[in-house]
């Protein structure tokens, strides 16, 4: 292949949302790099200007059809931070829950769904054949335990009814639990194995680039209720000070908006999570890391599929651990009144750190809303890894160059959606 | 009819199968099961609920005539989700038929009267079989008039009958359409203009009507001018049914279900339904 | 036997969830596939923007010109169109943005990057639409009823029928008696009762029916001393206004 | 007929109906796990007779939803097969005016024209164990449709503050007492007088004839101006039948099934007819259906009124819609 080189990957297939890939190579090295989002804007945070608090969390759950379940928590947990409520111990519980439901919904649609394809050379799941087609029933059963978790706990698999600031409005009887926990001790060894499929192929991942890596950090592996955020830099931060730190900005090829921390660009999601917080892992999980070939944490974008499958297994074991001790509660539905305040949301989405912030006025309508989404910060190094890894495969034929850079971006398990939901903007 | 019959899809089988204008077959059905043939008898203006497996059960009425009982006709214009899955049937093929309901025309009771037949549309289809068995037994009636009128002329069911029926003996024939096509040579117009170029003599008539409910309406309103009382009018109604025994409710039209106290009313019943309810 | 359908899912501006949803069906998906064959999907596969369809399924709602091109596009090539989840048919929540100020839009598309509409507009505003699947997001049995349906030649239609009729049939306490107000009476059901089963309110997600009393529901939450701005959110979550006048 | 008359004492309330549901499926009223009371399956839940249970017991006998046929689809034929119905069942702790919804349907499936096999099959292995009111319920008005002494039950039951009185009210009632006799004492016992009052009333003298009249009152229209259409009364009520039959096919066989749902007449679609006409298309003509079907046509073919009082529609109604208050205004504008 030539050393000066056009790619243009229109409508990259396998990601959510609608993204297109415009790279130039000029003597070998990548000479520009626009990762172009082409979704529209979604003005997410204007349109929950003069809401009430009550039903916020139910609108932005429309953000991302994928991680839901982290929106709607992330914002719930806001609004009780501005209204300084606690909320009841069931509603906490059961968010927790929900979120492991929604990691292994997520985690297992991408592995199974839009990465592996990849790997086993198919341009769709619909193309599996044989053998392989077990591989689609393995991914939909775990899908399923996952989505049984939210639909058992929260009415429906993705967005979620009855979580309401302050608690829910109906939790379910120890039976649909029960049910749960069985779909979910059936798949453990599927998701088990999801491991041992990724490591096989990140093994064979050399590429690296050294990144930053950024994540919640808590006593447990922390999903929400993380007390801080930690950089593997070193930064340690808490939550109020998170906006300081990263910087939005827009870009005029895309309209998602970017992100630096600190002033540089920086990676969340799976593999920043185990970079950082590897010690919390479910035991289970921790000995599954262990002996993969794949050595975990190290700096090989591909290998956040290995860090997603890891997760699985995490998250299927300590939502076993964690639904066992479930114990449904007299339903208790407080009058919460509203009440002028600023409060800010942080948990871990499947795809990374999520942030939302809410200002509310007396009556606790919002008056002014801020979101920052996993996507949206990984879209930097997304480009940047990309001008590292395409001189490395110039060598190839170009179909094969472009499968390379889409499984790069597919890796990052990227979210369009998510990404474009602001309204504010500012021009660099 | 026995239990059965009433209660549930009892197979039957297409035995051919007739276009008759646009949109519209007649299909002729016999029942799979032979002693269910034998046991079928019914008056004119009675109808089937025809089941299409899968896709629905729907009234039909019986469109052959009740003299003729080894096979039945329908004839069924393609509207909707189960007309449309039967049309394209061969013959053959199974269909279910659970009936017949209604209370059908008392033609016992018209013996020695002029008969006047009014249809729109296809409503020919009803009243066929009313015509079949008073044609069937001419002696018994005296005057016959049929008016029919129809959107084009294409659309006209029957026209073997039609033209057999105007060669009966003191049948007076007359066709209408609403768009008059080159090849039409007769009258344009609604129905009931037909009325005034008939010779009609109220005194000993009954008239039965069979149409859409704007027709049924206003061909009342010009019998009754021409002094029609309303005991000697008939019409055939239509409404949602789903079950043609009186027991879903659906026909129920101010405390009168259509299935089982119609589908045929005498004028004096119609004057108290409010049929077009606000 | 007929010939499997061919059909496609295509999403415009929209969170992707309603073709999440299209996994949900699990074991009933591998049923689904042994007659609908699934040609043009970017989310499971590569793009193939040639192929003729069935049947096209659209999620999401059109903001831009795009989305526009894209519709009419995916509209020319297949026999049926059917409009999936809330953005699709009723602009759904993307469509709050609808009733936002005028000066907010106009500011918006000096700086937009890709040219948004002023409005949200759901699929059928846009171009003819055979089929509409409420709910946000929409619901699986309601997909694989219409792909039976439609393969077997069937037209199925939309009833007005209310959310209540299910709640009941469910047998749940009524919320409006709870002083919680609930968009059930004027919303299309066929969600069986969902979020007042969760003991939640309705917030009208599968749109209002055409024969809806808006007013005499307005009247009874007013009953209920619920406050007018919630009210107002309430029939604006994911309905356009039912009480804009003329010109608004 | 056993004369002697049975006391069940409260602790043993769940042993008998333990030993009951070893036969058939008792529907008992009680709460739901969405907190509504109604009639369900026996499975050791809390039996609640404080009051008339919000819900009806009639998804005993006709459910939202049922599977009526099964149509296989052969090369040259069509394999009809009814489903068979789980026989089996008894309603146990049904209120007075309830028996009286049952006896409707009876009317109606089993009298009325022709027999529905469908309904027979699900009745004629259902047994009714009547529970006496002793207080008025809040929107009730039995002693005005008369309502108020049950009938066609098998069992007749009289709460007391630590027991249930029990006597045999059908040969089939007391096979069941004779089997179940250890968990039964034999007591003296006078049945009740049962004097209270109901709270609300409904003049029924030519109220037919009355409301016939009244088909065109401007009544209908305003009373129609505030109705949702939500359909709650005709789902709650428990004489309310109106059903509609649906075919689906099974994936993409060729067989198919067909259902009877649960239809309502303030629905659009209950008059729809092909070419989108629909016969009732005004609110007030769809609520006027209902009152009326509830307290006039229903006489028509089967001789009683198909309201039989219970006031479920009343307490169900958000907007506060009250039939005996439509009648009491027709009766005021055309006696
Ligand atoms: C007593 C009676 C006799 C009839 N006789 C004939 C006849 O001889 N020939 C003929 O072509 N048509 C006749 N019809 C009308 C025929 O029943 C409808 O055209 C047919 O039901 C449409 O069904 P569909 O599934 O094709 O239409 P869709 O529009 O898909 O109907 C859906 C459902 O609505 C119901 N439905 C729709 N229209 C009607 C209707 N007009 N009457 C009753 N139910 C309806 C059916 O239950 C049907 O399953 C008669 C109707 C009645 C009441
Ligand atoms: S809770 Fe909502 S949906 Fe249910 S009956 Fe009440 S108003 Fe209707
Ligand atoms: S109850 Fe209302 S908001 Fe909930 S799923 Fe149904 S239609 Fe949507
Ligand atoms: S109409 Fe109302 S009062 Fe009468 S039986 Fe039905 S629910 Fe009870």
């Amino acid at each position: 292949m030539h050393k000066n080189e056009d790619f243009c990957i229109k409508n990259i297939t396998k990601i959510e949302g609608h993204a297109n890939l415009d790279l130039k190579v000029r003597g070998g090295k990548v000479d520009s790099c626009e990762f172009r989002v082409t979704e529209s804007h979604r003005f997410f945070e204007d349109m929950v200007k003069g809401r009430h608090f009550s039903q916020v969390p139910l609108i932005v759950s429309r953000i991302c059809g994928l991680c839901s379940s982290s929106h709607l928590t992330t914002a719930t947990e806001a609004i009780e931070d501005a209204l300084q409520i606690q909320p009841t111990e069931q509603a906490m519980f059961l968010r927790e829950a929900s979120l492991f439901g929604e990691f292994i919904k997520s985690h297992a649609l991408h592995l199974y769904m839009l990465v592996l394809p990849d790997y086993l050379g198919k341009e769709s799941v619909l193309q599996f054949e044989g053998n392989q087609l077990e591989l689609v029933k393995d991914a939909l059963a775990i899908k399923k335990a996952g989505t049984d978790i939210l639909t058992a706990l929260g009415g429906r698999p993705h967005h979620t009814v009855n979580h309401r600031p302050g608690y829910v409005t109906r939790a379910p009887n120890r039976e649909k639990v029960e049910n749960v926990l069985n779909g979910l001790r059936s798949v453990r060894d599927l998701a088990a194995q999801t491991v041992l499929i990724f490591d096989k192929y990140s093994k064979k991942q050399t590429f690296e680039r050294k990144t930053n890596f950024v994540a919640l950090k808590g006593d447990d592996y922390p999903l929400m209720n993380g007390r801080s955020i930690h950089c593997s830099d070193g930064t340690v931060l808490g939550k109020n000070e998170l906006s300081k730190h990263i910087k939005e900005f827009v870009v005029p090829y895309s309209t998602a908006k970017n992100t630096e921390f600190n002033g540089k660009d920086y990676v969340v999601g799976a593999l920043a999570r185990i970079a950082l917080n590897s010690k919390q892992l479910h035991p289970k999980a921790k000995e599954i890391m262990d002996s993969c070939e794949t050595k975990l944490p190290n700096h090989c974008p591909f290998s956040t599929n290995l860090a997603q499958a890891i997760e699985l297994v995490h998250c299927v074991e300590t939502a076993i651990d964690h639904l066992d001790g479930y114990e449904p509660h007299k339903a208790e539905w407080p009058d919460i009144q509203g009440k002028d305040g600023n409060g800010i949301g942080v948990t871990e989405a499947p795809r990374g750190l999520l942030y939302h912030t809410y200002d509310l006025n007396a009556d606790g309508f919002v008056t002014d809303s801020n979101m920052v989404i996993p996507t949206q910060q990984n879209i930097r190094s997304i480009e940047l890894d990309l001008n590292d890894l395409v001189p490395t495969i110039l060598s190839m034929p170009k179909p094969k160059a472009e499968l390379e850079m889409e499984k790069l971006i597919r890796s990052y398990d990227p979210c369009i959606s998510c990404s474009v939901h602001f309204l504010k903007v500012n021009w660099l | 009819m026995s239990e059965k019959m009433l209660t549930e899809p009892c197979q039957a089988k297409i035995v051919k199968i007739k276009d008759e204008a646009p949109e519209t077959k007649t299909f002729t059905i016999k029942y799979v099961d032979e002693a269910l043939q034998k046991a079928l008898h019914f008056t004119p203006g009675k109808f089937f609920m025809l089941s299409i497996f899968g896709y629905g059960e729907i009234p039909i009425s019986i469109s052959s005539s009740p003299l003729k009982t080894d096979s039945v006709e329908l004839t069924i214009v393609d509207v909707g989700n189960a007309t449309h899955a039967l049309h394209p049937m061969k013959e053959g093929d199974i269909v279910g038929l659970r009936g017949p309901f209604g209370n059908g025309f008392p033609i016992q009771k018209f013996r020695n009267k002029d008969i006047v037949f009014v249809s729109g549309g296809c409503g020919m289809a009803p009243l066929r079989p009313a015509v079949k068995a008073i044609v069937g037994k001419r002696s018994e009636y005296k005057k016959l008039t049929l008016f029919y009128g129809c959107k084009r002329s294409d659309q006209m069911l029957f026209k073997e009958d039609l033209k057999e029926w105007s060669g009966v003996e003191n049948f007076n024939t007359l066709f209408t359409v609403d768009e008059g096509t080159p090849d039409w040579k007769g009258e344009v117009g609604v129905v009931t203009k037909l009325f005034g170029k008939a010779d009609l003599k109220p005194e000993n008539s009954i008239a039965m009507i069979v149409g859409p409910p704007v027709m049924i309406h206003f061909a009342i309103i010009e019998l009754k001018k021409i002094g029609f009382k309303e005991g000697q009018i008939y019409a055939s109604l239509e409404r949602l049914m789903h079950c043609g025994m009186g027991k879903c409710a659906h026909c129920n039209v101010a405390g009168t279900y259509v299935c089982t106290d119609g589908p045929v009313f005498s004028g004096a019943e119609l004057a108290k339904l409010p049929l077009e309810e606000k | 036997m007929a010939k499997k359908m061919r059909a496609g899912f295509y999403s415009l501006s929209c969170c992707e969830g309603c073709e999440l949803v299209v996994f949900d069906l699990e074991e009933k998906l591998l049923k689904a596939l042994e007659f609908v064959e699934i040609v043009d999907a970017r989310l499971f596969d590569g793009n193939h923007p040639n192929e003729k369809l069935d049947i096209a399924i659209v999620e999401g709602g059109v903001q831009s010109e795009l989305d526009k091109k894209h519709l009419e596009e995916i509209r020319e090539r297949s026999t049926y169109l059917v409009a999936f989840g809330a953005c699709a048919t009723i602009a759904g929540i993307p469509g709050i943005r609808n009733s936002l100020p005028k000066e907010m839009q106009a500011k918006l598309n000096s700086k937009a990057i890709i040219p948004v509409k002023e409005k949200v507009f759901p699929v059928p505003a846009v171009v003819k639409t055979d089929f509409v699947l409420q709910g946000c997001p929409a619901f699986t049995h309601e997909l694989l009823d219409l792909l039976v349906a439609l393969y077997h030649g069937k037209k199925p239609v939309l009833e007005n029928i209310p959310v209540c009729k299910e709640c009941k049939e469910r047998e749940n306490p009524c919320l409006l008696f709870e002083g919680i107000p609930c968009l059930g009476p004027v919303t299309y059901a066929g969600c069986k009762a969902l979020c007042p089963t969760e003991r939640a309110q309705c917030i009208g997600c599968r749109g209002f029916t055409e024969d809806a009393n808006f007013e005499a529901l307005r009247k009874r939450f007013r009953k209920m001393d619920v406050d007018e701005r919630i009210i107002h959110n309430l029939f604006t979550y994911f309905n356009q206004n039912p009480f804009k006048k003329e010109g608004e | 007929m056993i004369q002697e008359k049975f006391v069940l004492k409260k602790e043993n309330l769940h042993a008998f109906l333990e030993a009951l549901s070893k036969d058939m499926e008792v529907f008992v009223p009680c709460h739901n796990e969405n907190g509504a009371t109604t009639f369900l399956p026996y499975n050791g839940q809390e039996i609640y007779t404080a009051a008339q249970t919000f819900y009806s017991p009639k998804q005993a006998l006709n459910k939202p939803s049922e599977k009526e046929f099964f149509f296989g689809k052969k090369s040259s034929s069509v394999e009809v097969e009814r489903v068979k119905q789980n026989g089996g069942k008894m309603i146990f702790g049904i209120r007075p005016c309830d028996t009286h919804a049952v006896k409707a349907f009876d009317k109606l499936y089993l009298e009325y024209g022709e027999v529905d096999p469908f309904y027979r099959e699900k009745r004629d292995s259902t047994l009714l164990a009547a529970l006496v009111c002793t207080e008025p319920c809040s929107n009730g008005f039995c002693h005005s449709m008369g309502t108020q002494e049950p009938t066609g039950h098998d069992l007749l039951m009289v709460e007391k503050a630590d027991s249930f009185y029990i006597e045999a009210a059908s040969s089939k009632g007391e096979e069941l007492i004779k089997k179940h006799r250890g968990l039964l004492n034999i007591t003296k016992f006078q049945k009740p007088e049962l004097n209270f009052e109901c709270k609300k009333k409904l003049d029924t003298r030519n109220l037919k004839e009355i409301l016939d009249k009244g088909f065109f009152s401007k009544v209908w229209e305003e009373e129609g101006k505030r109705d949702l259409n939500c359909t709650s009364c005709t789902q709650v009520c428990p004489s309310c039948y109106c059903f509609l039959t649906l075919d689906k096919f099974i994936l993409n066989t060729e067989n198919s099934e067909r259902f009877r749902e649960w239809d309502s007449c303030h629905l659009q679609r209950f008059t729809k007819v092909a070419g989108n006409h629909i016969f009732r298309k005004s609110r007030e003509s769809r609520l006027r259906q209902f009152v009326m079907h509830k307290l006039s046509y229903f006489q028509k073919n089967n001789d009683m009124m198909l309201c039989i009082g219970c006031g479920r529609c009343i307490s169900v109604c958000p907007v506060g819609i009250d039939l005996t208050e439509i009648a009491a205004k027709i009766r005021s504008e055309f006696e």
